[in-house]
């Protein structure tokens, strides 16, 4: 049994968790009175695993882990509907995407498919500057260990001429890599203090 | 802030004059006391019915008799018991801030401010405040010059 | 309205030169049509998207601000994006050049001022155009055809973000629509999620949104569905079959952008709008074109 | 002058961080005192007795008493020193319990500071004159704004007690909400069978005038002498021949006139009574609806009229009303729904408000009793009730619970078990709010006897399906989403102050909060009493109540004009200002700053002008004091002389000290 805000339960509270969230979000989290709007707005509560007010109580509480490694805040599909409606006025779909962040840091990402097509997303901005969709795709289906996902689809778009074989490299490649590079040095000071 | 209450009542008290109105920031600072809410004790109450009660005169008079800071507090504003009493005072008070200065005393010795009687937290946050700025200014070193102070004095009354 | 040309900093993103190419194409030829001048950013690059964002909300912001800068470069104080999810990445740039100035300059290193406004093509169309032009203006009336006006998540929402038309009710695409002759039902599910980018990880979800979203547009006796979002259309167009496999239907449900339609309207060439792109066949619903109607519209305009 | 000083050790609650002993010795030391001592509780009977004695003893003028805070216990120790023979305004109280000993533990500081508020009370004191409150006649009326319940009970309370009742309804017929629900919580009794007796009342009592359809144009005067101009709006029917007999409404062709009596779920005629027990039970017509009033046209009314009352011609008129109270009970509005966009914003037919429901299930009402859909008429199969619209929702500027809705759903959901035996009711619901007499009782027998569904979770989205409307709501308990394919919504739209909440209380010179519900002088020791002296508060023009809440307050607020009114005459408060005529250069400005308008203009026998204090009007806030350039007009008890003292003794003793 541990002690959380006070409360004796069987987990552990993460009282700098609840400071980092509020603070990355620049949202109440204590605002929250959990009338469950959020979650009846949400067209994805029926796969999550936390409905959202209970992403929410479990920020209240601390609950880093569960809330770090739920599938939830991957499956967000950021449609904005929890914030719209929220009575209280918080940011709920930014809440979210700091905790994907956060897990990302963290690297508790649960959905790895999720995580995999990201990278994936992420590698081809780095070294196209664009996004190369019919390479995105492949290597991603691929990866994913399913490479006939969307095959049915593929000579469609193909006939349509929409997806480019050939990447399209902007000339200021450099400038974005650079972008990036800066980037993590940034990260990795904010790391260090 | 815990730790920075208990340092400014261990520093020598230096004197400051509140005026509190009696039906909010009076009460208010009587639910701080009720409540137990720790605080300097720089500071002495005098209690008047209403901010619209407050002549700048009075603000002036304690500076120059040597106060080290004054306080004023009142309803907030639309709260007034008396409508709109705590409007002048604001007005007056507005004024006053740009001619201390005139009279060689630094602004910050003097502050306004509104409290209701159930905010007692934020009475003990303001009175804690407003010591320690004073007690970082140090004591009134008095007004420069005393026929500058008469200039103002007739100015005000 | 911009009888002179007006000038916009145009940012097509990612998505639309590769799969949904016909959004680019119609609101460039619409553009055109309509006399505003539209500015491809030079060597635009991704908006970082999503990924980014999660990666980190700074990452995804100094990425957009690259080109929110080049556009500034231009000596432009409009950038419109065809794509909403775009669109957010840009307005989030600018958010985040607000909140933590210092480390988003830090990174980005360009000269940037944050006094750039982001639009959407059809805040554009609605706030710049408007309603009453377009009825004067267009030569096809979609007269007694049933279009869907089908918003998506991003265009309204949310509000204080958005800053464009309502986050729950939004009326701007039915303006435009009824602008055409259109006839256009109340839609229930104008602002539902369509599944999002979950087309390509988990594309069961997208089946279900889809689904109930069309299933719904043929109950109000849709001829199309008219969508102002890549990634709506394609996961409505493009994955109609998955959905139809997934429910079990047979949906053929016509899914066209709100320019393709303005610029057939318009009378501009259909190969210019890409409606040979469309992956369900759009042509039942352009093939009868009714009698061209300057004077009656005059009359409308009048 | 002769002063003593009394430090009160309030058993430790002083004593521990105040060196009471040592502040009593100093104070020997100050000017004109001549007792000084510390007890262990001053406020106590032998404490006040000390003090009486020390008076006769010593023969003080003036006495000090350094204790808790003033607002605590001026009244009672300025009654002692009364009862010793002094002029009970020659007191002071020093404040060293609240503002000193509680406050710090540092003994030393805090009896520093003690001593230094004695000093400053002494010297404040030393300034006291006695002082003595005159007498003004009361005049025996009271003016009730607002018809409703609460207004009803308080006008009847009243009257009972003898006095003339004024009543100024908005309406055309007293009767108010209350009149428009079908059944009462947790009672199940029916409101018009409760409620009508006593409209009938207020109607046959001759100690009550009813001014219907009126509003309240303007008020001046003070406690006990109020002025009330009166606005009859014109009803364009003599309500003097009129009889009621509804000919004109069976006869009048504008059938499509606005209903707001049935929440516009039904039609009505231009010329209407709203309900058949209407009080007063007169025709009105509507303007905006009537034909001859819109193309000069019809005029049937006017022919087929027994008695013929119709006065197109009306006018508004003004009567002047003189009364010594007034109670405020201008009751609310409903929360208006249509900022719900995901509910539809008002422009689905068959989502309602609870009000509507009421009417709906009314036997009076537009379907007889009959729950129906407004859409197509047809009988729901599954209603659904949303607590929390236009409550507890800060994104809408409304945070506060409205009190009453979650017993109102209740009841509603089992009246339409009642009425339709094979109906389903759901309630989606935050918390259950249900905390008075058999109020819980009453919700689990919703739940256990009538098999209400409860869903703890609020609705995010409405949208029609065809005929039906799908909601879209969320069971937090379970954590799953749940949708009910609904026939009929009812919104539990919560309470809004009332629209022209906030004008009239500009009028009467009271404060609202920020919602505009008025502000009662204490929120838990003065609930019915405003701060202004002579106007009370009742119902929920004050904050959300249920309806033996606001009969309560209608009883409070008349019982208070009854104390109010056993007297012939106030005393008024005497700490007031008071002109110096001979320094008051007549300049106006006190005039003109007054909140009050307790200031007048008075022509000397040399004709000069000069300003003059309305002692009863008077609330003695001093703002007159400060604006005065001659100083000339000076708050009685707190003059400038008083406050400088302070000042002066307080620096003057730093200085030296």
């Amino acid at each position: 049994m541990t002690l959380v805000n006070g409360l004796r339960m069987p987990r552990d509270c993460d009282d700098n968790f609840i400071h980092q969230v509020e603070t990355e979000s620049r949202q109440q989290i204590s605002k929250c009175y959990q009338c469950g709007n959020c979650s009846a707005s949400c067209a994805y509560t029926y796969v999550y695993d936390y409905p959202v007010n209970q992403i929410m109580r479990l920020i209240q509480l601390g609950q880093k882990e569960a809330v770090l490694r739920s599938r939830s805040i991957w499956l967000c599909a950021d449609c904005q509907a929890c914030t719209t409606r929220c009575p209280c006025n918080i940011d709920i779909a930014r809440v979210m995407e700091t905790l994907r962040f956060l897990s990302v840091e963290e690297d508790t990402v649960s959905i790895k498919n999720i995580q995999l097509f990201y990278d994936e997303f992420i590698n081809s901005v780095k070294i196209f500057g664009r996004v190369f969709e019919t390479g995105l795709l492949a290597k991603y289906n691929l990866k994913a260990k399913k490479p006939f996902t969307d095959i049915d689809l593929a000579p469609k778009v193909l006939k349509k001429g929409k997806l480019p074989i050939i990447p399209h490299r902007i000339r200021g490649r450099k400038q974005v890599s650079d972008i990036f590079k800066r980037f993590e040095d940034y990260r990795n000071k904010k790391n260090i203090d | 802030m815990v730790n920075s209450k208990e340092e400014s009542t261990t520093k020598k008290d230096l004197l400051i004059v509140g005026f509190l109105c009696n039906w909010c920031s009076y009460g208010g600072a009587d639910t701080a006391g009720v409540c137990r809410f720790h605080q300097p004790t720089d500071l002495r109450i005098i209690r008047i019915p209403c901010t619209g009660r407050m002549d700048p005169l009075f603000v002036v008079k304690a500076l120059i008799y040597g106060a080290d800071g004054v306080l004023v507090s009142g309803c907030h504003p639309k709260d007034c018991h008396y409508n709109e009493g705590n409007f002048y005072a604001r007005r007056r008070l507005e004024v006053l801030k740009q001619f201390l200065p005139f009279m060689g005393i630094h602004t910050d010795r003097f502050r306004y401010t509104w409290v209701s009687s159930s905010e007692g937290q934020l009475w003990q946050q303001v009175v804690t405040e407003f010591s320690e700025t004073i007690h970082g200014l140090g004591p009134n070193p008095g007004v420069h010059g005393e026929s500058n102070a008469k200039a103002m004095m007739s100015f005000f009354d | 309205m911009s009888q002179t040309a007006k000038r916009i900093a145009y940012y097509p993103g990612c998505s639309v030169t590769g799969t949904t190419v016909e959004f680019d194409q119609s609101t460039r030829a619409l553009c055109t049509a309509l006399g505003i001048e539209l500015e491809e950013i030079p060597d635009w690059n991704c908006c970082g998207s999503t990924p980014a964002h999660s990666y980190d909300p700074l990452l995804g912001a100094a990425l957009a601000g690259r080109n929110l800068a080049l556009a500034e470069e231009m000596g432009l104080d409009i950038v419109m994006t065809p794509c909403p999810s775009c669109l957010k990445a840009l307005k989030e740039a600018i958010r985040k050049y607000e909140e933590k100035q210092q480390s988003f300059l830090d990174i980005l290193q360009m000269p940037f001022s944050g006094q750039i406004r982001a639009i959407s093509v059809l805040q554009m169309l609605y706030e710049d155009i408007g309603p009453k032009t377009i009825r004067e203006k267009i030569r096809y009336r979609l007269t007694n055809k049933v279009i869907i006006p089908y918003y998506g998540c991003l265009l309204s929402r949310p509000p204080e973000f958005a800053r464009f038309d309502d986050p729950e009710n939004p009326i701007s695409m039915d303006k435009l629509l009824q602008a055409m002759g259109a006839s256009v039902p109340e839609f229930p599910y104008k602002t539902e999620c369509c599944g999002a980018a979950y087309g390509v990880t988990q594309n069961h979800i997208v089946g279900k949104m889809t689904g109930r979203i069309l299933d719904m547009a043929r109950r109000l006796g849709a001829a199309a569905v008219a969508v102002a979002c890549p990634l709506c259309q394609q996961n409505l167009d493009l994955r109609q079959s998955q959905v139809n496999r997934y429910w079990h239907t047979t949906f053929q449900m016509p899914v066209v952008y709100i320019t393709q339609l303005l610029g057939f309207t318009l009378g501009i060439d259909p190969k210019k709008l890409g409606l040979d792109k469309l992956f369900v066949s759009a042509d039942d619903l352009f093939k009868e074109k009714s009698e061209p109607l300057e004077n009656q519209t005059q009359l409308k305009s009048a | 002058m002769r002063i003593g000083v009394f430090i009160c050790k309030c058993g430790t609650n002083i004593a521990a961080t105040v060196d009471t002993e040592a502040v009593a010795r100093k104070a020997l030391e100050y000017p004109d005192v001549v007792y000084a001592t510390d007890y262990m509780y001053t406020c106590s009977e032998p404490g006040q007795q000390e003090i009486q004695q020390a008076i006769e003893e010593y023969d003080l003028q003036g006495v000090v008493v350094a204790a808790c805070s003033p607002r605590m216990h001026e009244v009672t120790f300025r009654r002692a020193v009364e009862k010793a023979g002094l002029n009970r305004y020659m007191f002071e109280q020093a404040n060293i319990r609240e503002h000193c000993s509680w406050i710090s533990k540092d003994t030393e500081a805090n009896t520093r500071k003690a001593i230094d508020l004695v000093r400053m009370s002494v010297e404040k004191l030393r300034f006291n004159e006695p002082l003595f409150s005159s007498q003004v006649p009361i005049n025996k009326r009271v003016l009730v704004i607002g018809g409703g319940i609460s207004g009803i009970q308080a006008a009847l309370d009243c009257a009972e007690g003898g006095l003339d009742v004024v009543m100024v309804e908005r309406e055309s017929t007293i009767g108010g909400k209350m009149a428009k629900l079908d059944k009462t919580f947790p009672t199940i009794d029916c409101s018009s069978c409760i409620l009508g007796p006593k409209m009938v009342d207020v109607a046959q009592n001759e100690n009550i005038r009813l001014y219907a359809y009126s509003e309240i144009e303007s008020v001046s005067g003070y406690m006990g002498n109020f002025k009330v101009g009166i606005r009859k709006k014109a009803t364009y029917v003599d309500w003097d021949a009129c009889t009621g007999c509804g000919l004109c409404m069976e006869k009048c062709p504008a059938k499509k006139s606005f209903d707001g009596f049935n929440e516009g779920l039904d039609t009505t005629t231009a010329i209407n009574i709203p309900f058949p027990q209407a009080i007063p039970k007169r025709a009105r017509i509507d303007p905006k609806y009537c034909w001859y009033m819109i193309k000069e046209k019809c005029r049937i009314c006017q022919k087929i009229c027994p008695v013929d009352a119709i006065r197109f011609d009306m006018k508004h008129e003004t009567v002047v009303e003189e009364v010594g109270a007034i109670i405020v009970a201008t009751g609310f509005d409903l929360v208006d729904h249509s900022v719900y966009g995901e509910y539809g914003a008002g422009q689905y037919p068959d989502v309602i408000t609870g009000m509507q429901f009421e009417r709906l299930v009314n036997a009076s009402g537009p379907y007889g009793g009959h729950i129906l859909r407004p859409s197509d008429g047809k009988e729901p199969k599954n209603i659904v009730f949303i607590a929390c619209v236009g409550s507890r929702d800060p994104s809408i500027g409304r945070p506060y619970c409205s009190g009453i809705c979650c017993m109102y759903i209740a009841k509603q959901a089992i009246l339409a078990r009642d009425h339709i035996q094979d109906c389903n009711c759901y309630v989606f619901y935050i918390d259950i709010r249900a905390p008075g007499k058999n109020y819980e009782e009453f919700v689990r027998r919703a739940q256990e006897d009538y098999g209400v569904q409860y869903i703890r979770g609020r609705v995010g989205k409405i949208y029609p399906e065809g005929e039906r409307l799908v909601v879209q709501g969320m069971d937090t308990l379970l954590g799953t989403q749940v949708e009910v394919d609904a026939d009929l919504v009812v919104l539990a739209t919560g309470v809004a102050a009332s629209a022209g909440a906030k004008d009239l209380a500009e009028k009467l010179r009271i404060s609202y909060d920020e919602y505009g519900f008025y502000m009662e002088s204490h929120p838990k020791l003065r609930p019915v009493e405003t701060n202004t002296a002579g106007v009370f508060l009742a119902g929920v023009c004050q904050g959300p109540k249920d309806i033996p809440a606001s009969v309560a307050q209608g009883s409070a607020a008349a019982a208070k004009t009854q104390a109010l009114f056993s007297r012939d005459t106030i005393e008024t408060d005497p700490q007031i200002a008071s002109v110096n005529e001979r320094m008051c250069i007549g300049c106006g400005k006190c005039i003109d700053v007054c909140p009050f308008g307790s200031i007048q203009w008075k022509t000397l026998r040399d004709g000069s002008q000069k300003a003059e204090v309305l002692d009863t009007v008077c609330q003695g806030c001093g703002l007159c004091n400060a604006t005065c350039p001659p100083k000339a007009i000076q708050l009685q008890h707190c003059t400038d002389d008083q406050i400088l003292a302070e000042i002066d003794v307080l620096c003057a003793g730093e200085r030296h000290g």
